[in-house]
């Protein structure tokens, strides 16, 4: 009997449409469709791709719970030996879709998942602890070259056969430290490195400390008291009962509240939910976080134009740097979209 | 200063009427052992046992190995201010019974000692799996106090070592390496082309069981100070800690530290050794910002190009390698780091417990938190009743045969963060 | 550098500690390891500095019940220790980590009496040192 | 997040008490705030002192952005 694999593509790839169809409800179709069709080809006979699901990504990025539901529910009758979303390649909504999903049904079905997207896919560093994802190209003009990649990890969790290093198999390193025996011991190694760094060569770390990236400063603002201001929060500052469940540290979520016609952060209204500090200051004064009395009373006085009518929260403690890009990428649309000039950002 | 060791391969071991080394067999007189670990009254009761490559024998819970050696020429003798008297040590001649170790065993706490399995998966991983060990399994006087029995069971291993060794003495050698370092103006002048290195060499220093001493200073009382590489082959440092099992440095890895005997193979080739700084691993933030700034400024004055940093255990010491990374760099002193890794149960988290971004160039001893079947052995020496409280075992983990599931922490130096072994844990 | 005793605090879980040095130094004594992690974060957050490194000892967190940690409450207030916070943090992250390898066994009494000789042992010489 | 503000062209001001975390997720105008338990204020002065030390604090992050850097800057009083 053959193995069997459910595919997971988005309504471009699945030849729906491109943006003006990314609302569309997830569907399913018996076989092949789109690029699953150059992986079927590889992979051959002893394999299958018995169905293909395809979602838009609005819809999915913006119903979460119910496209996961109605997805898996789908994935649940195919019994599949593999699960394969994407790739990706550099699109944002349709990585996180693919690694949302793959992460589910890797959770809830226990079945091996593979996915695949550009580096700098949002959804890579969001997901690549959690699964296999394969390195691709940032287009999909590069899926030839990723076909045999995938066809050899498709085989390999199907089979349950070993998944060696990063560098052998092509998918981004998942941060797992694996322990193997190098041919030299560490003294020697460091000896031959150390040599390397003090004649500035190139030399090789077992373990790189992990890396900053930084974005050029904004322009400064010319006229605070024309602009619009927005803050947002780390300080996991939400509404009394939590509505949203932030979590209170390693966050996955975020929250938009609205503050309209508030003149300050009543503690009858809000709480905090951050653990990495002791809340007991914060739960008496929330303005303590979110300097809503003092922004107002600056608001009235002209001082600054416009405060926007919402805040934007999370948790910043322990939270995941591929998080907290995710949710920066999401919220930084809707102030641009609601004319927000620029950002008060407090943290604890 | 100038030291000929003289290495003896060691390749069986077996009880006899009197200790001697018979072509590359070592003999012990197992009641003179036991005689001479006696002569300390805080022991109730000693055991001397017989381990060998190869056999299904598991020894637990190890607190030291140390290999014999003994002074034949030179001044001073074996483990300065610990057996032999205080002199300088590290001229002349030694000689080593290579491939036979002293390995004391016995409960000194309920929780620190590790393993060491003489066949089976877990050998890979222990350097001890491969030598033929003589076991002083030893029990101390009911109520003893913890501190007295530590003191009493290293002493007890390094008195037997040091008696061993001089089975040793009269004996031609089967290889002999020659090691020498000049005073440091000579050293530098002597090959002025190649590049500088030496070795930063943290000791652990915390407390109890968390011991290092040199010359038999407690390392926690000195400063950073400059020590030739030879006097650490002469037993200048031994070890009083039992950390945690994997990333113990034991005596026997002192007197054949990995980074010294490295850098000679290179010495005068492609790097010029110039010597070892010894520091330590304190419990006051004072100290170890005390101490760093010392390290780097004898780096400094020491004219360095590169140094190597190892260090012993995990959390606390990572703050010392990480000022000491730091603060050597800021030097202008290119540095290398030699550490092990606990990322935890599933491989993903951070693998040390404090990190700076000079600490660019680290090489891996592997990961300790990885899991290991040990399955039951025919042997044991000593006892498996701590197995469960072991670092590295849990609760339940032990079967009724005897075979168990841990982490690799358990095993005597599986992941020793000096660099000894092949193992290393790359990202998956 | 000349210290005051009474900006001395000890924050334990280690009876033998508080029994130890109650007399001559402010002493916290709480119950769990946790506890006392998050107590001393807490006052590192408003008005102390670490003296003493919270993992000393180099016993993982899940390896031994007891924890004991130096602070010295700082002049000037507001004044963080940004070392300190940065350090107790990673003490926290590490102690959560292999919390999930394991948890802390029900150790004998015995063995319990054996971990905090071994952390009074840690703490004696850098008291005595105050 | 803060990157991702900066990247869509909108300025961030960053009021934070751990300046070095600041630093390393990538702001640019660092404002240092008063504490991790209460950053914009200080409540064992009284509400009024602590209102007062917020609205300065405010006031200092208003200037930061109308002011122009060329990198990460922190802003001390």
């Amino acid at each position: 009997m053959s193995k069997r694999i459910v595919h997971y593509i988005n309504q471009f790839f699945g030849g729906i449409g491109g943006e003006e169809k990314a609302d569309v409800r997830p569907e399913m179709r018996e076989g092949v469709v789109g690029p699953g069709a150059s992986l079927a080809q590889a992979l051959g006979e002893d394999y299958e791709i018995v169905a293909t699901i395809i979602c838009g990504d609005n819809y999915f990025g913006e119903n979460i719970d119910e496209a996961v539901a109605e997805i898996m529910e789908m994935v649940k009758k195919y019994e599949p030996d593999v699960f394969v979303a994407g790739p990706a390649f550099n699109a944002g909504r349709y990585g996180v879709a693919c690694g949302t999903i793959a992460k589910a049904v890797a959770e809830q079905l226990e079945i091996p998942v593979l996915t695949g997207m550009y580096e700098e896919n949002p959804g890579a560093d969001m997901f690549r602890k959690d699964m296999l994802v394969v390195a691709t190209p940032n287009s999909a003009a590069g899926m030839r070259k990723v076909v045999p990649v995938f066809t050899t990890l498709i085989k390999k969790l199907a089979n349950g056969e070993e998944i060696l290093g990063p560098a052998e198999e092509g998918y981004l390193e998942r941060g797992i430290r694996v322990n193997y025996f190098a041919e030299e011991r560490a003294s020697t190694r460091a000896i031959e490195q150390l040599l390397r760094k003090v004649k500035g060569e190139e030399y090789h770390t077992d373990y790189p400390m992990p890396v900053f990236d930084r974005v050029d400063p904004c322009g400064a603002v010319t006229d605070v008291s024309k602009i619009k201001i927005a803050i947002v929060t780390s300080g996991g500052i939400v509404p009394q009962g939590n509505p949203d469940h932030i979590e209170s540290s390693s966050a996955t979520r975020y929250g938009i509240y609205d503050i309209t016609g508030m003149d300050t952060m009543s503690p009858e209204d809000f709480m905090t939910v951050h653990g990495g500090y002791d809340r007991q200051f914060v739960l008496q004064d929330p303005n303590l976080v979110i300097p809503l009395d003092v922004l107002r009373e600056m608001e009235k006085e002209g001082r600054i134009g416009e405060l926007a009518n919402y805040f934007v929260t999370t948790t910043g403690t322990g939270t995941s740097t591929g998080n907290a890009k995710a949710f920066g990428e999401e919220f930084s649309k809707k102030l641009l979209a609601d004319g927000v000039d620029a950002v008060i950002l407090t943290s604890t | 200063m100038k030291l000929e060791l003289g290495k003896i391969f060691i390749k069986d071991l077996q009880f006899g009427g009197e200790t001697r080394v018979d072509g590359s067999t070592l003999i012990v007189c197992k009641e003179d052992v036991e005689k001479l670990v006696m002569e300390d009254e805080r022991f109730l009761k000693v055991s001397v046992e017989i381990a060998k490559p190869g056999e299904s024998t598991r020894i637990t819970p190890v607190k030291d190995v140390i290999e014999p050696r003994v002074k034949v020429s030179g001044n001073g003798g074996i483990f300065p201010g610990v057996i032999s008297k205080v002199d300088e040590v590290g001229q002349g001649r030694t000689h080593a019974l290579v491939g036979a170790n002293v390995v004391t065993v016995g409960r000194i706490v309920g929780f620190q000692e590790g393993v060491i399995d003489m066949s089976g998966p877990a050998a890979a991983y222990c350097p001890f799996s491969k030598t033929f060990n003589l076991c002083v399994v030893v029990e101390p006087r009911e109520g003893l106090e913890t501190h007295a029995y530590e003191e009493a069971a290293r002493l007890a291993g390094l008195k037997v070592a040091t008696y061993l060794g001089k089975a040793g003495r009269e004996v031609e050698p089967d290889e002999v390496a020659v090691y020498e370092t000049k005073p440091l103006l000579e050293q530098v002048a002597l090959y002025p082309e190649l590049p500088r290195i030496g070795y930063v060499h943290m000791l652990q220093s915390q407390g109890l069981l968390h011991d290092t001493y040199y010359y038999g200073v407690d390392a926690k009382k000195f400063i950073p100070t400059f020590m030739y590489p030879q006097e650490i082959m002469d037993g200048a440092i031994v070890s009083g800690n039992c950390v945690a099992p994997c990333d113990k440095v034991t005596t026997f890895h002192h007197l054949n530290n990995p980074v010294i005997e490295d850098l000679f193979k290179r010495h005068g080739k492609d790097l010029n050794f110039i010597g070892v700084i010894l520091t330590n691993e304190n419990v006051f933030l004072a100290d170890k910002e005390r101490c760093s700034d010392m390290t780097a400024k004898l780096a400094e004055f020491m004219g360095l190009d590169g140094v190597i940093i190892t260090e012993e255990g995990y959390g606390n010491p990572d703050t010392d390698l990480m000022m000491n990374c730091r603060k050597i760099t800021r030097h202008g002193v290119k540095v290398a780091l030699i550490t092990d890794e606990f990322p935890g149960k599933d491989g993903k988290s951070q693998s040390l417990a404090d990190s700076v971004p000079e600490a660019d160039l680290l090489l891996s001893c592997g990961q300790g938190n990885a899991m290991l079947h040990f399955p039951a052995m025919d042997r044991v020496i000593g006892m498996l009743d701590y197995i469960e409280s072991q670092i590295g075992g849990s609760a339940g983990c032990i079967a009724e045969d005897g075979s168990f599931d841990a982490e690799l922490q358990i095993i005597i130096a599986s992941t020793i963060a000096n660099g000894y072994n092949h193992l290393a844990a790359k990202g998956y | 550098m000349l210290r005051k005793r009474e900006n001395i605090l000890i924050i334990t879980n280690n009876e033998r500690v508080a029994e130890r040095f109650g007399e001559g130094f402010q002493v916290e004594l709480l119950a769990e390891y946790g506890e006392v992690l998050l107590r001393t974060r807490d006052a590192l957050q408003t008005e102390y500095r670490l003296l003493t490194h919270p993992m000393s000892g180099s016993l993982k967190p899940n390896q031994t019940p007891f924890k004991t940690i130096i602070l010295e409450r700082v002049e000037k207030r507001g004044a963080l220790d940004m070392n300190s916070i940065e350090l107790i943090e990673r003490a926290m992250a590490a102690y959560h980590k292999f919390y999930e390898c394991r948890e802390i066994p029900a150790w004998s009494e015995r063995s319990r009496e054996d971990f905090r000789t071994v952390d009074l042992s840690l703490m004696e010489p850098a008291i005595e040192r105050l | 997040m803060v990157k991702e503000i900066e990247r869509v062209g909108i300025p961030v001001v960053h009021m934070c008490t751990v300046v070095p975390i600041s630093l390393t997720i990538g702001a640019n105008r660092i404002i240092p705030a008063v504490g991790i338990p209460y950053p914009l204020g200080d409540p064992t002065l009284g509400e009024v002192e602590s209102k007062k030390i917020r609205r300065n604090l405010v006031e200092r992050a208003l200037k930061a952005l109308e002011t122009p850097v060329s990198g990460q800057t922190v802003f001390e009083d």
